[in-house]
């Protein structure tokens, strides 16, 4: 048994170990073709990533991650493609924002208010992909990137400066009202000597994972998530309501999508503008199947995105074409779940051998004997 | 069992001809699992030779061997007395092998005519269209000439079993296979459909073809066989004849144990209705496909609902279950209406569900034992505290459930994908026993599982009931439903035709009931 | 990217009098090589260079990057001892309110933004595009036999308004009752407007069938697919280019059909800014550019345009007097 | 036997869907024709003349290609059983080929670059869903982060210093020809000018498909009905649609299953490579980054939408492109969509009133109305609003009509062969 569990864990370390030599090993045979040396490449990003205000970046960034691929894992878990991530956080943090600029609460209350807003618009956009499923039988594939389109000109149609935006004066940019003191949430001093501080909201990452985790593996409702998403059928037949499922986990899902854009409004731009950052809740599904769908590996890769698109700044500056990140985010993500792929089977074969060593011995009838269908008789 | 080894010898002495298939030695290995060991297996030309053995002795297995669906680790294949070696099925079809698998090998989306030139295709356009003409007329012409017709140009996913069946046997007729293997083709069919289905066999072994027959109802295998091979955890152990041994014999060479019959000990039936339908109707667009359905079951009271497989069966007990909603009509459970309760709620107030397709309905195959025993108990302890799982409780709850239902398995961690067939049933009996259900609603609780489990499975019926168990049982093996049932009724077309009493019934007067040339006798 | 870091390299030997002058510039998302608004940019960068010798070093933007990132590429430059650090486009507008305070000896030049114009140390370079879009706008009226003329926006923002609301004016005071088909391609934070032709030529064949007799474009790379358009179309209708002289760079089956381009000389402003360091008496606080100073301008170089240029100079000196008030919003 | 030959098929069955198959073509030409009187109808009320001319046609055309040949490739894989997610990647990894060859070389040698970078991506996707095992899903989104990483490098590194080209888009790349049925023009165009009811639409739509059509947008439309003939009429077809069934009972049969998984993901690749190809050379004869803009995604839609079938993702395409066209095209046939959906909704609603589904009913009613009242109190959608069209179209007749999709049984499921 012991030896099994060392087995065990070797073998969960070797998948990642193995996915980690893989994506270098092809990021460095890219650079090296277009001249580069990989090892000073690396070397920079590395040395670059470690200077207090990197790291920090480097936090900041996967915060805002981490709450994107939840979103997206949250719906795998249940077999729902919420390709619709980018959208809902999008129309979220634009409504959340316009609202945490026209109130004035006390500061608490005003944050809570915007978080609350930001929660229930992704989730209700998302819940029309739901119901759309459920009611008309609407793949939430197709339905979730349409929204995203229409999300972007709904937007478009409403932060003018006659509905929500507000013009500074000189100018180009626009956006809604900057959201006031109280209603900003200050960074921490994580990172030690670091002039730049880490997104407070990051204590609501932490908070959303654990949730997730505790929610996921051991609630009731987990449990039939999960099965709905590994046997649909088997789920019903066992007084699983499907339809419902669906509605809320899309709805859950897009709640989630909806605290993507708090931390760098709430820690750091406090209006919703046209530079507003795009894109976030594709990068969320690569990282929550990179992080296999699971609390604690989303978090990881949230991490590992974050270094390589922060740390990669520095290659311009060194003449090398920051773009090898994308190449090694896409490696890595392949290579990994080939690389769990790989151990996995190893496991069945293992476990099959067990069942097999237990169940079928070399046919001595002897040894067949108490083995007969004879126990059957309880 | 030397003896018999004895009439084994004498058998292959006798044989003057060159068999059609003879496997020497074979012995194939699975990742740690000894499938077959040192098997020998010569069926004479033009001969139906029965395999039998209990679930894992490896039947399927051999035969997917002689199929070239994986090579044998030792030992050797001789076809016609021409040694080959298989290296895939096409080698296997090229040498007028075809078989009929135990479980479906059938794409729904696709056509018969579809399903059954896949691979061996009539061309046109210069080899590079599908001759869609030609094959139609063949399949025709086969059809007429062993009694199996089937519209090319039906969806398979519209087929009843039965068609299936015929489709699967096309299938390899169209191939020209001179061998058949059949793995447990009868295992979903009614009387009439086995009887049409040996009609054909006839046919094909007076036209010179051997076939390789893989069953459980051992019956059947005397009635049908020229000659038996026996297995045995994963080696041939004896051949018999199907004329001299019983029934009886052959059980004992199988697992050494004797033939269990499913009769019930005296009648327990109360007069507390558990379960009372009255008038359900259910439809689906211009489908009628249950017409007012109405049954009581008493306490105590298994019934026992005959009928061919798609003739509402299925639909029954969805409803019952809450899997879908009635039209009209009422279904009671100890008196509450629970018409319009969900599918959760009806479980929590008793009712027990064995499905009839286990892996689909019955289980989560890539989740581990002890996550599958809560599946459909999420709702209630040991499980669940509360709104949380309760990891501890069920994993207890599962170690009883394996030991008490003997369910073979290293641990109640490993996924139930690995159990076999047979295990993972009494996996599912086990669960849905718990909990003291007021109901159980069993369909085919017994399919493709080998005598030993089966005996399991009847008895635990029989306790169950005799404690006050409401049990509505479907089955297709037609003894096991007569030999459980304290009162049988008959659905066609969705409607309940005739009631019989099981005591009286013979299986061949109950198959006429249940394809309908009952009503016009 | 890759080609810009040859930039420092061979400085040493093109320019004549080497200047100790190091410039930083950041690009807008497109960067160099977009054939438009970068690329102007760093047009004013290059002749700099030449002109002092001077070192320059040039970072690209990628789409759909944060502030931080932003922030983060002036900081670099700052910190590598660049001085001016010039950041092209609106967008660095938040980030350089940042880096600026971090910052305060290092002399920032912002493009298309004068946020900052309070901020001692960031010199603002901007553009009255509506006066230039007014006079194409009045050429365009008069170039219109159907009275019906068209305006391509790349992507639907306040700066690509300011051209929308010139061009219509512009139009106007030519011809009162004269129809303005207005279009703009995306709707932000989706920037492809500025780099997919082929939505821009499908635009303007929709407006072309619905009567537009010229069209100005307003954008950016999309702007090749206007031009196709209108070429598709055939003599008697023209386009109008935007930033640079399209006339010149525009391939041959088209050039033909540019009537003139509105031009938005950021190289100059770059340059201008660059020239300012060198000097040491470095350019600060609201630097505008218009048709006074030739920093916004129509081009001149298709001779078709000869007819309606007299017009167009009556109209810029009155503008340039200020008799007429252009409105920089539609 | 007979009897229970009758009973064994579930006699509840409605009536065989063959019946309706057959007949199918024929309904389809109803449908159509009706809905073309309708769309003139409202044409001739609103006289938005772009409903239904030329130019919205052939510029519906243009649009729809991209999105119709990356559907196909979809519809190529995941008729194998393959979903692929990363069509879009493989769409850019094509738009770059052929900017970078096709200015060098000309617009055909471009092409094919196109689809030999398209196909690239695809026998990655392949070896990482078939030969590996990897969730698809996860294997096609790492190319979509791939096909764009790829691009830019190589795009930073072979570009930056072409003329009239940089690191982010290429020189111009000669335009191909522009075939028409001779003669045909001069005929329709009069026609069309006149405005009259059904005539004068018939005629745009013809002119439209007929004339001046780009040499890449005919192929396109043959590939699609090459790929029905292939797929459906060919034992080959036969054999690589079944591996997307069951590849199991694929496999008893003696078929190859991964080797036609192979080449079914591959021809994949292909088409969406010639897809980014299309974009590049005919749409905007040029390589720009960020060319594609998603549509690797709504082929992927237009794939679903059509039932995974060549006929109905043609029209998928084809709604798009259309309703695509004209927003970018005509802000006043726009506005006049809204009545079409009016009377699109008001015939869902008459249909389900008849299948007595009053919810259903209602729900469109409500919406029918809205449109209406919108329609009635406006004179132009706003700008923003307008760019939703085609989006919020697919959406809607996705919602009027998507039950009964089915996809291939085996679709998206790793295949592991017989005691593997
Ligand atoms: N693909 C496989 N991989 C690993 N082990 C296998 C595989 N197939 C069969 N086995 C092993 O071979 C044994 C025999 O399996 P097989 O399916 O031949 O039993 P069987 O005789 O057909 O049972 P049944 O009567 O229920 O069909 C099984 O118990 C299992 O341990
Ligand atoms: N493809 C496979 N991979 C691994 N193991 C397999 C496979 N197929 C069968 N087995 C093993 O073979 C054993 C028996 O397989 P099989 O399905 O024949 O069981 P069975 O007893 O025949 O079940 P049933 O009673 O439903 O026929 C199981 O224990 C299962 O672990
Ligand atoms: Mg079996
Ligand atoms: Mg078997």
């Amino acid at each position: 048994m012991n030896a099994d569990t060392v087995r065990r864990v070797g073998l969960s370390l070797a998948a990642p170990a193995l996915a980690i030599i893989l994506s270098l090993a092809i990021t460095s045979a890219v650079l090296a073709a277009a001249g580069n040396d990989p090892f000073d490449t690396f070397k920079q990003m590395i040395e670059y990533a470690k200077e207090p205000r990197t790291t920090a970046m480097i936090i900041n960034g996967s915060v805002t991650y981490y709450f994107a691929a939840l979103a997206v894992a949250f719906g795998f878990r249940m077999n729902l493609f919420n390709i619709g991530v980018d959208g809902q956080y999008r129309l979220a943090a634009m409504l959340a924002a316009a609202v945490g600029g026209a109130v004035s609460l006390p500061p608490i209350l005003h944050v809570g208010l915007i978080l609350l807003v930001a929660v229930l618009v992704g989730g209700l956009w998302a819940a029309v992909a739901g119901l759309l499923k459920v009611y008309r039988g609407v793949s939430e594939v197709i339905s979730t990137i349409m929204l995203n389109s229409i999300t972007t000109a709904l937007i478009a149609f409403l932060l003018t400066t006659d509905k929500l935006a507000v013009q500074a004066e000189g100018s180009n940019n626009i956006g809604t009202k900057p959201i006031p003191a109280s209603g900003q949430v200050p960074g921490i001093g994580l990172v030690p000597d670091s002039p730049l501080k880490v997104y407070g909201l990051i204590v609501l990452a932490v908070i959303v994972g654990f949730l997730y985790w505790f929610v996921i593996e051991h609630s009731r409702f987990g449990f039939d998530l999960r099965a709905a998403g590994r046997n649909e059928e088997a789920a019903v037949a066992s007084g699983v309501n499907v339809k419902r499922m669906i509605l809320i986990s899309m709805a859950v899902s897009g709640g989630i999508a909806g605290l993507v854009g708090m931390p760098q409004l709430l820690g750091s731009s406090y209006t919703y503008s046209l530079d507003f950052p795009a894109g976030i809740g594709f990068t969320g599904i690569a990282i929550a199947l990179l992080g296999r769908n699971t609390a604690l590996g989303v978090a990881i890769g949230a991490l590992l995105f974050g270094f390589l698109d922060n740390s990669s700044q520095i290659l311009d500056l060194e003449g090398v074409p920051k773009e090898i990140v994308m190449i090694t985010q896409g490696v890595i993500v392949l290579s990994v779940v080939i690389a769990y792929e790989l151990v996995r089977r190893y496991r069945i074969v293992a476990q099959q051998r067990e069942v097999g060593r237990r169940l079928s011995e070399p046919p001595a009838p002897a040894a067949g004997n108490d083995k007969t269908p004879q126990g059957a008789q309880a | 069992m030397p003896e018999s080894e004895g009439a084994a010898q004498s058998e292959t002495g006798a044989a003057a001809t060159v068999p059609a298939v003879e496997l020497s030695g074979i012995t194939k290995r699975f990742p740690g699992v000894v499938a077959n060991h040192d098997v020998n297996l010569r069926v004479r030309p033009g001969t139906v030779h029965a395999v039998v053995g209990e679930n894992g002795a490896g039947k399927s297995t051999l035969m997917k061997t002689l199929y070239g669906m994986h090579k044998p680790d030792e030992g050797t294949i001789t076809l016609n007395g021409e040694q080959v070696v298989l290296h895939s099925p096409a080698d296997a079809i090229a040498r007028g092998v075809g078989m009929v698998h135990q479980h479906f090998m059938l794409a729904d989306n696709l056509t018969v005519l579809e399903n059954v030139v896949l691979g061996a295709e009539p061309r046109r356009w210069g080899g590079f269209g599908l001759n869609r003409a030609a094959a139609r007329t063949k399949i025709r012409e086969i059809g007429k000439q062993y009694g199996l017709e089937v519209d090319p140009d039906e969806m398979v996913e519209r087929l009843g079993v039965g068609d299936r069946q015929r489709v699967e046997i096309i299938k390899v007729l169209y191939r020209g296979a001179r061998i058949l293997v059949l793995d447990e083709p009868t295992a979903v069919l009614v009387p009439q459909e086995v009887d049409a289905l040996f009609e054909a066999l006839a046919v094909l072994k007076g036209q010179g073809l051997s076939i390789i027959f893989i069953s459980h109802k051992l019956d059947e295998v005397r009635s049908v066989a020229d000659d038996i091979t026996v297995m045995r955890r994963g080696t041939t152990v004896a051949t018999a004849d199907p004329k001299t041994v019983s029934s009886r014999e052959l059980a004992e060479l199988m697992v050494g144990s004797e033939l269990p019959s499913p009769q019930t000990s005296d009648s327990t039936v109360t007069d507390r209705p558990v379960l009372e339908l009255s008038g359900i109707n259910l439809i689906d667009g211009a489908r009628h496909l249950l017409r007012d359905v109405t049954l009581t079951i008493h306490a105590g009271e298994v019934l026992g609902l005959a009928g061919v497989e798609g003739n509402g069966q299925a639909e029954l007990v969805e409803s019952i279950m809450g899997m879908r909603s009635v039209d009209s009509g009422t279904i009671k459970l100890t008196g509450d209406d629970i018409t319009s309760w969900s599918t959760r709620r009806r479980r929590e107030a008793g009712c027990g569900y064995i499905p009839e397709d286990r892996h689909r309905h019955g289980l989560i195959l890539d989740a581990p034992l002890w996550e599958n025993r809560i599946l459909g108990h999420q709702s209630r302890k040991p499980n669940v505290r509360g709104p949380l799982v309760d990891r501890a409780g069920a994993r207890t709850d599962t170690e009883r459930i394996v030991r008490e239902y003997d369910v073979r398995t290293p641990s109640i961690d490993v996924l139930a994908n690995s159990l076999s067939g047979g295990n993972q049933q009494k996996l599912i009996v086990g669960r849905e026993m718990s909990g003291n259900p007021k109901l159980l609603i069993a369909a085919h609780p017994t399919r493709g599982v080998d005598i030993g489990a089966q005996t399991a499975i009847w008895d635990l019926l029989r306790t169950a009931r005799a404690e006050g168990l409401a049990v509505l049982l479907i089955s297709a093996d037609l003894d096991e439903l007569i030999g459980l049932s304290d009162s049988l009724t008959v659905i066609l077309r969705g409607e309940l035709v005739a009631e019989v009493d099981p005591s009286t019934v013979t299986p061949e007067q109950l198959g006429s009931a249940m394809t309908g040339a009952g009503e016009a006798a | 990217g890759g080609g810009s870091s040859d930039g420092s390299s061979d400085a040493g030997d093109t320019g004549s009098a080497k200047s100790d002058v190091k410039v930083g510039l950041a690009y807008d998302v497109g960067g160099r090589g977009d054939q438009s608004f970068n690329d102007s940019a760093g047009v004013g960068l290059d002749k700099a260079k030449s002109e002092f010798g001077i070192d320059v070093k040039e970072l690209e933007a990628s789409a759909n990057e944060t502030d931080s990132a932003r922030e983060e590429r002036l900081r670099l430059l700052a910190q590598g001892g660049y001085n001016p650090v010039i950041a092209v486009g609106f967008a660095y507008a938040t980030s350089l309110g940042k880096v600026a305070k971090e910052f305060p000896d290092v002399q920032f030049g912002i493009i298309d933004d004068s946020s900052l114009e309070k901020v001692s140390n960031v010199t603002s370079l901007v553009f009255a595009e509506e006066q230039g879009s007014f006079l194409v706008g009045a050429i365009a009226a008069e170039a219109s036999k159907s009275g019906n003329v068209g305006f391509v926006g790349g992507v639907n923002t306040p700066l690509i308004q300011k051209f929308e609301a010139g061009f219509k004016q512009g139009a106007e005071s030519v011809n009162k009752d004269i129809k303005v088909q207005v279009k703009y391609l995306t709707q932000p934070p989706d920037f492809a407007g500025f780099n997919a032709p082929d939505k821009g030529e499908t635009t303007a064949q929709g407006m072309i069938d619905a009567g537009a007799d010229v069209i100005y474009a307003a954008a950016g790379g999309s702007g090749s697919g206007v031009f196709k358009a209108i070429a598709a179309a055939g003599k008697g209708n023209w386009a109008i280019g935007v930033d640079s002289d399209q006339y010149l760079t525009a391939d041959s089956a088209v050039k033909d059909y540019i009537l003139t381009s509105m031009l938005k000389r950021v190289d100059t402003s770059v340059y201008d800014f660059i020239k300012s360091a060198v000097d040491g008496k470095v350019l600060t606080g609201k630097q505008e550019f218009d048709l006074s100073d030739e920093g916004i301008a129509y081009s001149t170089s298709n001779d078709a345009v000869k007819d309606y240029e007299a017009k167009a100079d009556e109209l810029k000196k009155q503008i340039i007097s200020g008799d007429i008030k252009v409105s920089a919003t539609p | 036997m007979s009897t229970t030959l009758e009973t064994t098929t579930p006699p509840a069955a409605p009536a065989p869907e063959r019946a309706t198959r057959l007949s199918q073509p024929l309904r389809l030409a109803l449908y159509a024709l009706v809905a073309l009187a309708v769309l003139s109808l409202i044409r001739v009320l609103t006289d938005a003349n772009d409903l239904t001319s030329a130019g919205t046609v052939s510029a519906a055309l243009t649009l729809a290609v991209p999105i119709g040949l990356a559907g196909l490739g979809g519809l190529w894989s995941e008729r194998a059983g393959v979903v692929n997610i990363g069509l879009e990647g493989m769409m850019i990894l094509g738009t770059f080929g052929a900017g970078w060859i096709g200015w060098q070389h000309g617009p055909w040698a471009g092409l094919l670059t196109a689809v030999l970078f398209g196909l690239i991506g695809g026998l990655v996707h392949a070896v990482a869903t078939v030969t590996f095992g990897v969730d698809h899903v996860v294997s096609g989104v790492a190319i979509n982060i791939l096909g764009l990483g790829v691009t830019q490098y190589l795009a930073g590194e072979l570009l930056a210093d072409s003329p009239g080209g940089g690191e982010t888009q290429s020189p111009p790349i000669s335009a191909l020809p522009r075939p028409s049925v001779p003669g045909l023009d001069g005929v329709l165009e009069p026609l069309e000018k006149h405005h009259w009811f059904l005539i004068s639409d018939i005629a745009g739509i013809l002119r439209g498909l007929l004339t001046n059509v780009s040499i890449l947008t005919v192929l396109a439309v043959l590939l699609v009905i090459a790929s029905y003939v292939i797929l459906w009429q060919t034992p080959f077809g036969l054999r690589l649609r079944s591996v997307g069934e069951d590849p199991h009972a694929a496999e008893s049969l003696g078929v190859k299953v991964r080797l036609y998984k192979y080449i079914a993901v591959a021809v994949s690749g292909g088409l969406a490579g010639l897809a980014g190809g299309f974009l590049a050379i005919v749409a905007s004869g040029i390589y720009r980054e960020g060319q594609t803009g998603g549509r690797g995604y709504i082929g992927l839609a237009a794939m679903i939408f059509g039932n995974w079938r060549p006929g109905g993702l043609m029209m998928g395409a084809g709604l798009f492109g259309y309703t695509d066209a004209m927003q970018l095209r005509n802000a006043v046939a726009v506005h006049a969509l809204l009545l079409v959906v009016f009377a699109l909704l008001l015939v869902v609603t008459a249909l389900n009133l008849y299948r007595r589904k009053w919810v259903t009913a209602a729900v469109g009613l409500v919406f029918a109305v809205l449109s209406l009242v919108w329609y009635l109190n406006s004179d132009e959608l706003p700008g923003p609003i307008t760019t939703m069209t085609p989006y919020v179209t697919t959406l809607l007749v996705l919602a009027l009509s998507a039950q009964r999709l089915r996809m291939p049984k085996a679709d998206g499921l790793v295949y592991r062969p017989e005691g593997k």
